[in-house]
C-alpha cells in the first residue's frame, strides 16, 4: 500500500479555477519551497504557458520560410483554417461530430469494459490467496505486452469492427484498473472489516458495504489514469476498418500528408483528454466527499 | 448474561525470518458477566492480541475461549469492538455507521431509526445523524463508535485504547460516558489502556500485564468505577486512596519497564 | 465489357439504372450485407460505382466498404470472416498469407500501377542506374516491408548488381514516413507508393529506374481482387455480380475518364490534382485482358511464385508452396460479361 | 495526495519468493477474507495459473484441425521450434541477443532520459507556483496525445536513427515520471521541511537532503510504471526504422504472416517485463529501505 | 542568551469558502531566557500557530516577535523545532539526523562527530548512532528529535506535543529527560502538551489558552519544574498542591470546553 504512483495530475484541480484552496493565508508563510500546500497552479503562469506555447508555435512556423517546414508542421493560421473546416465540413466519411463521437465513445466503451472486468479482478486479487496467485502471473506478464503487437491477432480474433477496436482499449486499460482495484483493496484498513464482522456482516455485506467503498478513491484514480493510456492508445485501435473516428483521422490524414488535420485532431484529442479528466476530478468530488478525510 | 472464561490462552507469532514472539503465554481468568476489566501494561505485553482473541479476529495457538460456556471462534455480534480509531465508516453518514448492525441483520428499517436515534441520544450526538464522518471531532466520532457498537446489543463489549487519541477534556468526558452506560446496561467491557488513571478511574477489575512472555502480571479489584459516576471524578482522583494505587501502579509498571526497556539505553 | 463503347450519358444513366445488370438476378444465398475491404490511399475507377452506390443497388445488398492501409490487414480480415471480398490488394501479401496457409484465391486484376509505386533516391547520394552497386553499398533504404514495394526493390537491387547484405532496408510505416525519412536525409533511397513518390522527386528525388524500365525486367506491380475460397464456393453469383459492376465502372471510366475524375477524387478523400496524378500511373484492366496469359492465364501466378521463392531466398520466409495454380480462380471472372 | 495509483503489481513482491512475510501465523488468522496482510500471492495457485495458461493454449490449438488455426495463433510445439531457431539464428539480420539488447537499451534510454527530465520538471511543478503554472497545462495537454500520432513528426525532427525511437519512448516515460516526482514532492511532510530549515537548511539543501529522499519511493513506482508503458511503446518506436529490436520483429514478421515468429517476441517482451520488475523491486528494497515504514 | 519578546501578535487564517478563523488574537508576552514554558488549552486555541510564528515558518498577520530584540522573520537556527512525530529524516540513520544541521552549516566531520556522540549520550541513545530511524521505538524517535535540534545548539528550543504519542511510561521518562535538559543547558524551552499533569509538571511558566479568538487566558508561575529532578517526580505528581493546583486548572478548563464544545451535543 506504500506502492502509489499519483494520478496524473492529480493536484491539478486548481488548474482549472474550481477547487482553489488557496487564498488569503499564501502571504503569511515565511516559508513556501517545499510547503505542498503552498503549490497550487498559479493560473496567471498557467496563461503566460499556453501563450508561451502558441508563440513558439508561431515563431518556428511563421514567415514564408520557416524554421519548421510548413508540411512537417503547420503554422497556426493553416491549423485555425483546417480546424474550422473540420468544424463545417468534417473530413472525409465523417463530420466533426461523427469522428469525435465515434472516438469518444469507444474509449468510453473500452474504459467501462475494462473497468468491469478489472474491478472484480482486482478485488479477486486483493481478496484471496488463490486468486491473486492465479491473476498475479498473467497480469505481470500480460501488462508489458505493446497493443500493437496484438492488431494481427485481434483482427483475426475479434475482425475489423469496433468490437476489434473496443477491445484494444479494453486492453489498454484493463491491467491499470485491475491494478487499482487491487490497490484499493489492500487498503482497506483492517479494523473497518474487523468491525464490520463484529456488527454481524457476512463476507457479501463485507465486500458490498466495506470493501467496495473503501477502493472507490483508487478505483477513481484508476480510472483517470486508464482514461489516459486509453487516449494514447486511440490511433492504434483506429488503425483498422474505419475512417471515422479521430485516431483513424490521424493516421489517414498523414498518409496524404495533410500535417494541418493531424495537428488539428492531435489538439482535440488533448482538449477532450483535458476535459474527461476534469469530469473526473468533478465527479470525484461529489461521490467521494470523504477522500483525503478519512 | 454470560460470563467469560479464558483459559489457558497461549499466542505464538511466528516471525518471517524465523523465530517467534510469545506475545500471550498460558493466560487464564473468568470474568463474570458485568464487570469491567481494564487492561494496563506496557507495549508488547498483547493486550491487542488477547482481545482480537476474545473478539474472535485470531485464534489462539493455545487455549480456549468461552462465552457462555460456548466456544469462542470467530467474529461474533454478541462481542462488539470499538477501536483506537479509524474504524468508522467514512463513506456513510453518523446515522448509517450506527445502523450498520441492524442493517447487516436485516433488522426492520422503522425499528432501526427508533435504535439509532436512541442510541444517538445516548452517546449525547442527537441531531448529528445526518453529519459526515469527517466532520466530527475526534471525541465525537468515538461516541458514534460507542453508539455502533451499542446498536448490536452485544453481551460484551472490547475496547482497545478507545480514548488514546483525545485530548484530555474530551476524554474525561468519555469517561464519564463509558462508566454510566456500564451502570445503565450492566454490560460487560474489556476496555485497554495506557494511562494508569485511566485504567484505576474506569476498571472494576484491574489487570496489569506484563511482556515477554506476555501475561497477567497482577490483578486488582477496584472501587472506584462503582462510585465514578456519583462522586465529583475529579474529586476522586484527587483522592488519597486513589493516588495510592495509582503510585503503587505506576511503582510496579515504572520496574517492570525498567527490565524490559534497560536495553534501549536509559536515561541516566 | 458492356459499357465500353457507351457514351458518357448513357454511363452515367447505366450505372444509376443498372439495366444492364439487373437484368442477372443476383441469388444472393441468404446474404443482405457484402463486407468489401477497399484500399484507402489511392483512386479507383469503380469508386464512382462505390459512390453511387452502384454495387448495393446491383447485388440487391446493402455493400459497407471497409477503408484499409495495407494488403496485409485485407487478409486478415478475411481471415476472420469479416471481409467478403478485398478489393486493390497487393499481390505479395496474398502471396504471403496464402504461404503460410490461407484458403484465399484471386478473382480478379484490380489495378496495374507500376509507376505509381517506386523507389526514390536521395539527391545528396547521386544514385543512378550504373552507380548504383556502388553508390548504394553499406546505406539506408526505406522501404515498406512485406509487399510488392519490398519486392519490387529487390528485385531491382538484384538487377543492378547491389550487394543485399550490404545495404540496409529500414521498414517503413507508410508514405508519410518514407517523405519524413527522405527529407530528413537519413536514408540514400526510400521506397513508396503513389503520392510518396511525387512529394520526393519534388524534393529533388531521383528515380533509379522507371516504371517502365522495371516493367521491362519482368517486375509487375498490381493490385489483385481476393476472397476467401469458401466467399466464393458460397455465393458465387455475388462475386461475379461484383466484378461485374467493376467492369462496368472501369469500362466507364477508360471512355471518359474527364467526367468522373471529381466523383473518385472525393470517394478517395483526396484532391482532384492528387487523384489524377495517380490515375495517370493506373490502369484497371478489362475483363479479356485479366483473362489473357500476360495475367491471370499464368503470368500472375508465376509472378507469385517467383516472388515467394525470392522470398525463401531471402530467408524472409521458410517455404513456398510448389504452385500457385490453386489460388487464382478465374470462374468467377468468366462470368462477366 | 490522496490521489494516487498503485504501482502495478506493488504488492506482488510475494509472487517471487523474495519477500515472503507471511508463514506461521496464518493459520490463526480466523478472518482472512478482507484482511490485507493475509492476501500474499499463493505459490502453488501461481504455478497452476501458469499451467492452465500453458493447458488452454495447448488445448485451443492441439490436433490438426485445431480451434485456433495454427496460422492465427501457432501452438506450443511450434513456438518452441521458432524460439529454439531464434536463439540459434535470431531473425533477419540480427541476433537473438542483438534483438534483445537493441530493445533493452532503447527501453532503458528512454527512460533514463525520460527519468532526467521528468524528476526536475515534475519537482519544479511541486515546489514553485509558477513552474507549476507553466507545466501544468503542457502535461495535461501533451500526455493523452498517443505515440502513434507522433511518427511522422518524429521522422522529420529526429529521423530515422536510435535517437527518433529512444525519443518516442522518452515520450511515453516523461509524463509518468512527471507525476511521479510531482507526486513525491507534494508527500513531503510539511514537518520535515520545517524541521530541516530551522536546522539551518539553505534551498539546494532542502531540495538535495529532504525533498529528493523523501520523494525516492514514489519516483521508484514512477520508474516501475514508465517501464510498463515502455515495453508497451516499444512497437510503435521501432516503427521509426530500424529492422534490429524485438518490436521491429513482431512488426516485420506479422507483415510475413510469421505468427510464431511474433508470438515468441511478445513472449520475451513480458518475460523480460517481469524480470525488470523484479530488478527494481530488489533495488528499491535495497535502496528505500525506509519505505512504508516511516 | 536572549529574551523572547510576543508583541500584540495575531493570526487570522482566511478561510477557502470565504470567513475567516481569528487563530490569535492580540496575543503578548515576554518570555526570559532560560525559562520553560508549557502551553496549555483545547483544540483549536491556536498553540501550534503560536509556535509556528516563533520558529517562524508563519508570519502573524498583526504583532511582531522579537529574540533578544531582533525581529522574527522566518524559520532561524536559533529557535529548534521538536515536532510531535514524523519529523525524523527516515532515509537517514541515527546518527546522521542529528548530525543534519551541522551538516548542513559544514562544521568539520570530525567536530560533527564528536558533538553527534556527546548528544546521543546525552539522550541515552549511546551506541545507536547506526541504527535506522524505523527501527527505533516511539520514544527513542523522540529522543533523536532532540538530539538533532540540540546538535545546533538553539536558544530556544519549541516542542509542539513532543510526548503526545507516546505511552504513559516512556512519556514520563521523556519528561525526566526535558527537565534534565532544561537544568543543564539552560536553554528557553515552550512546550505544548494536551495534559495537564504535562503542563504543571513541566512548565516553570504555564499559559492556559483558550479559543474564539485563540488567546493567552490566563499565566501561571509553577514552583515543580524547578524541584521536578531532584525530587521523587511521582511523589511530587501525588503531592497535596501538585493535585490542588491540576483540579483548579481542570476545572477552569472544563469550564471553557463547555463553553466551547457544548453545541457539539452535551453528555447530559
Ligand atoms: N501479526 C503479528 N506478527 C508477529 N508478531 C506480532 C503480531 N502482532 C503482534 N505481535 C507481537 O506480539 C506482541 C504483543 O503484541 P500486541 O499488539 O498484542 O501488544 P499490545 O500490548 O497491544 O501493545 P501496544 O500497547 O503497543 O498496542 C508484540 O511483541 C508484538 O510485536
Ligand atoms: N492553515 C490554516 N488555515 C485555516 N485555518 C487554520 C489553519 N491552521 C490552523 N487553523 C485554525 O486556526 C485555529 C488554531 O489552530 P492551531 O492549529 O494553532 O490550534 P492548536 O491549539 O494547535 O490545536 P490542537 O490542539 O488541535 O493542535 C483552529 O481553529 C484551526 O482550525
Ligand atoms: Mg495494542
Ligand atoms: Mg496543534
Amino acid at each position: 500500500m506504500s506502492d502509489h504512483i499519483p494520478a496524473p495530475a492529480a493536484e491539478t484541480a486548481a488548474t482549472f479555477g474550481r477547487f482553489d484552496r488557496r487564498r488569503g493565508n499564501q502571504s503569511r508563510k515565511t516559508v513556501t519551497f517545499g510547503d505542498a500546500s503552498e503549490v497550487t497552479t498559479s493560473k496567471v503562469w498557467m496563461v503566460f504557458s499556453l501563450g508561451g506555447l502558441m508563440l513558439i508555435w508561431w515563431l518556428v512556423t511563421r514567415g514564408p520560410e520557416p524554421m519548421i517546414a510548413e508540411k512537417t508542421f503547420p503554422g497556426q493560421r493553416a491549423v485555425w483554417d483546417a480546424f474550422t473546416r473540420w468544424l463545417r465540413e468534417g473530413y472525409r466519411r465523417g463530420s466533426a461530430w461523427e469522428h469525435t463521437w465515434a472516438s469518444l465513445s469507444r474509449v468510453l466503451k473500452g474504459l467501462l469494459i475494462g473497468t468491469v472486468i478489472g474491478i472484480p479482478v482486482g478485488f479477486a486479487m486483493g481478496l484471496s490467496r488463490r486468486l491473486r496467485g492465479i491473476f498475479d502471473p498473467i497480469v505481470e506478464l500480460f501488462r508489458p505486452i505493446p497493443p500493437l503487437a496484438l492488431l494481427p491477432l485481434f483482427i483475426m480474433w475479434f475482425g475489423i469492427g469496433e468490437q476489434s477496436k473496443v477491445n484494444l482499449l479494453v486492453w489498454a486499460s484493463v491491467w491499470v484498473m485491475i491494478i487499482a482495484a487491487r490497490a484499493g483493496v489492500l487498503g482497506v484498513g483492517g479494523s473497518k472489516v474487523h468491525a464490520a464482522y463484529s456488527l454481524g456482516a457476512n463476507r457479501w455485506q463485507i465486500l458490498r458495504y466495506v470493501i467496495l467503498p473503501n477502493a472507490l478513491p483508487e478505483v477513481f484514480t484508476g480510472v483517470r489514469v486508464a482514461l489516459g493510456v486509453s487516449w494514447g492508445t486511440l490511433v492504434a485501435a483506429e488503425l483498422l476498418g474505419t475512417e471515422v473516428g479521430l485516431g483513424a483521422t490521424i493516421y489517414i490524414a498523414s498518409r496524404f500528408f495533410r500535417m494541418d488535420i493531424v495537428v488539428v485532431n492531435i489538439l482535440v484529442i488533448g482538449v477532450i483528454g483535458v476535459a474527461m479528466d476534469i469530469v473526473m476530478r468533478v465527479l470525484e468530488a461529489r461521490l467521494i466527499p470523504w477522500r483525503g478525510k478519512g | 448474561m454470560k460470563d467469560l472464561s479464558v483459559q489457558n490462552v497461549s499466542m505464538v507469532y511466528e516471525l518471517p525470518r524465523g523465530g517467534s514472539v510469545q506475545a500471550l503465554q498460558d493466560v487464564s481468568f473468568d470474568l463474570e458477566a458485568g464487570r469491567l476489566l481494564t487492561l494496563l501494561g506496557p507495549s508488547g505485553c498483547g493486550k491487542t492480541t488477547l482481545l482480537n482473541i476474545i473478539a474472535g479476529f485470531l485464534a489462539p495457538t493455545g487455549g480456549a475461549v468461552t462465552l457462555g460456556g460456548d466456544p469462542i471462534t470467530g467474529p461474533g455480534q454478541e462481542r462488539g469492538m470499538v477501536f483506537q480509531q479509524g474504524a468508522l465508516f467514512e463513506w456513510q453518514n453518523v446515522a448509517q455507521n450506527v445502523a450498520f448492525g441492524p442493517r447487516m441483520n436485516h433488522r426492520k428499517k422503522s425499528e432501526t431509526k427508533d435504535l439509532v436515534d436512541g442510541l444517538l441520544n445516548t452517546v449525547g450526538l442527537t441531531g448529528f445523524g445526518d453529519k459526515a464522518i469527517y466532520e466530527l471531532s475526534g471525541g465525537m466520532q468515538q461516541r458514534v463508535a460507542l453508539a455502533r457498537c451499542l446498536a448490536n446489543e452485544p453481551e460484551v463489549i472490547l475496547m482497545d485504547e478507545p480514548l488514546g487519541a483525545l485530548d484530555a477534556l474530551t476524554r474525561e468526558k468519555m469517561q464519564g460516558l463509558i462508566l454510566k452506560l456500564w451502570k445503565e446496561t450492566g454490560k460487560t467491557i474489556i476496555l485497554v489502556t495506557h494511562s494508569v488513571e485511566e485504567a484505576l478511574f474506569l476498571g472494576d477489575k484491574l489487570f496489569v500485564m506484563a511482556p515477554r512472555p506476555g501475561r497477567i502480571e497482577q490483578a486488582y479489584e477496584l472501587p472506584f468505577a462503582e462510585v465514578g459516576l456519583t462522586s465529583d471524578p475529579r474529586k476522586l482522583k484527587a483522592s488519597a486512596e486513589f493516588i495510592d494505587k495509582r503510585e503503587e501502579l505506576l511503582s510496579m509498571i515504572w520496574g517492570m519497564e525498567e527490565q524490559i526497556m534497560g536495553h534501549e539505553g536509559g536515561m541516566s | 465489357g458492356s459499357g465500353g463503347d457507351s457514351s458518357p450519358e448513357t454511363t452515367a444513366a447505366t450505372t444509376t439504372d443498372a439495366p444492364t445488370t439487373t437484368a442477372v438476378a443476383v441469388d444472393t444465398g441468404g446474404l443482405d450485407e457484402l463486407n468489401v475491404a477497399y484500399f484507402l490511399e489511392w483512386p479507383t475507377a469503380n469508386q464512382v460505382a462505390q459512390a453511387e452506390q452502384t454495387y448495393d443497388d446491383v447485388l440487391g445488398l446493402t455493400v459497407n466498404w471497409w477503408p484499409f492501409a495495407s494488403g496485409n490487414d485485407m487478409a486478415l480480415a478475411m481471415e476472420s470472416g469479416d471481409i467478403d471480398i478485398s478489393y486493390s490488394q497487393g499481390l505479395t501479401p496474398f502471396a504471403n498469407y496464402v504461404t503460410s496457409g490461407a484458403d484465399h484465391v484471386i478473382v480478379g486484376v484490380a489495378v496495374s500501377y507500376a509507376d505509381a509505386d517506386n523507389c526514390v533516391a536521395h539527391p545528396d547520394y547521386g544514385v543512378s542506374q550504373d552507380n548504383a552497386a556502388s553508390s548504394l553499398a553499406g546505406q539506408n533504404i526505406y522501404t515498406p516491408i512485406g509487399n510488392v514495394t519490398h519486392f519490387k526493390l529487390l528485385k531491382m537491387l538484384e538487377h543492378l548488381g547491389v550487394d543485399l547484405d550490404g545495404v540496409s532496408l529500414i521498414p517503413s510505416e507508410g508514405g508519410p514516413a518514407a517523405v519524413a525519412a527522405f527529407e530528413n536525409g537519413d536514408v540514400a533511397m526510400a521506397c513508396a507508393f503513389g503520392g510518396a513518390i511525387n512529394t520526393m522527386l519534388a524534393a529533388g528525388g531521383n528515380l533509379v529506374m522507371t516504371g517502365s524500365e522495371q516493367e521491362a525486367l519482368g517486375i509487375r506491380v498490381f493490385d489483385i481482387i481476393s476472397i476467401p475460397r469458401s466467399f466464393g464456393d458460397d455465393h458465387p453469383s455475388v462475386v461475379t455480380a461484383f466484378l461485374q459492376v467493376t467492369e462496368d465502372a472501369n469500362a466507364a471510366y477508360a471512355s471518359d475518364r474527364g467526367s468522373l475524375e471529381e466523383t473518385i477524387a472525393a470517394a478517395a478523400g483526396m484532391d482532384v490534382a492528387g487523384s489524377n496524378s495517380l490515375l495517370d500511373a493506373f490502369t484497371f484492366l478489362d475483363r479479356d485482358s485479366q483473362l489473357s496469359d500476360a495475367w491471370l492465364g499464368g503470368t500472375v501466378q508465376a509472378a507469385m511464385k517467383e516472388q515467394m521463392d525470392f522470398f525463401v531466398a531471402q530467408g524472409e520466409i521458410d517455404t513456398a508452396l510448389d504452385s500457385y495454380d490453386a489460388v487464382v480462380d478465374t470462374s468467377y471472372l468468366e462470368g462477366v460479361r
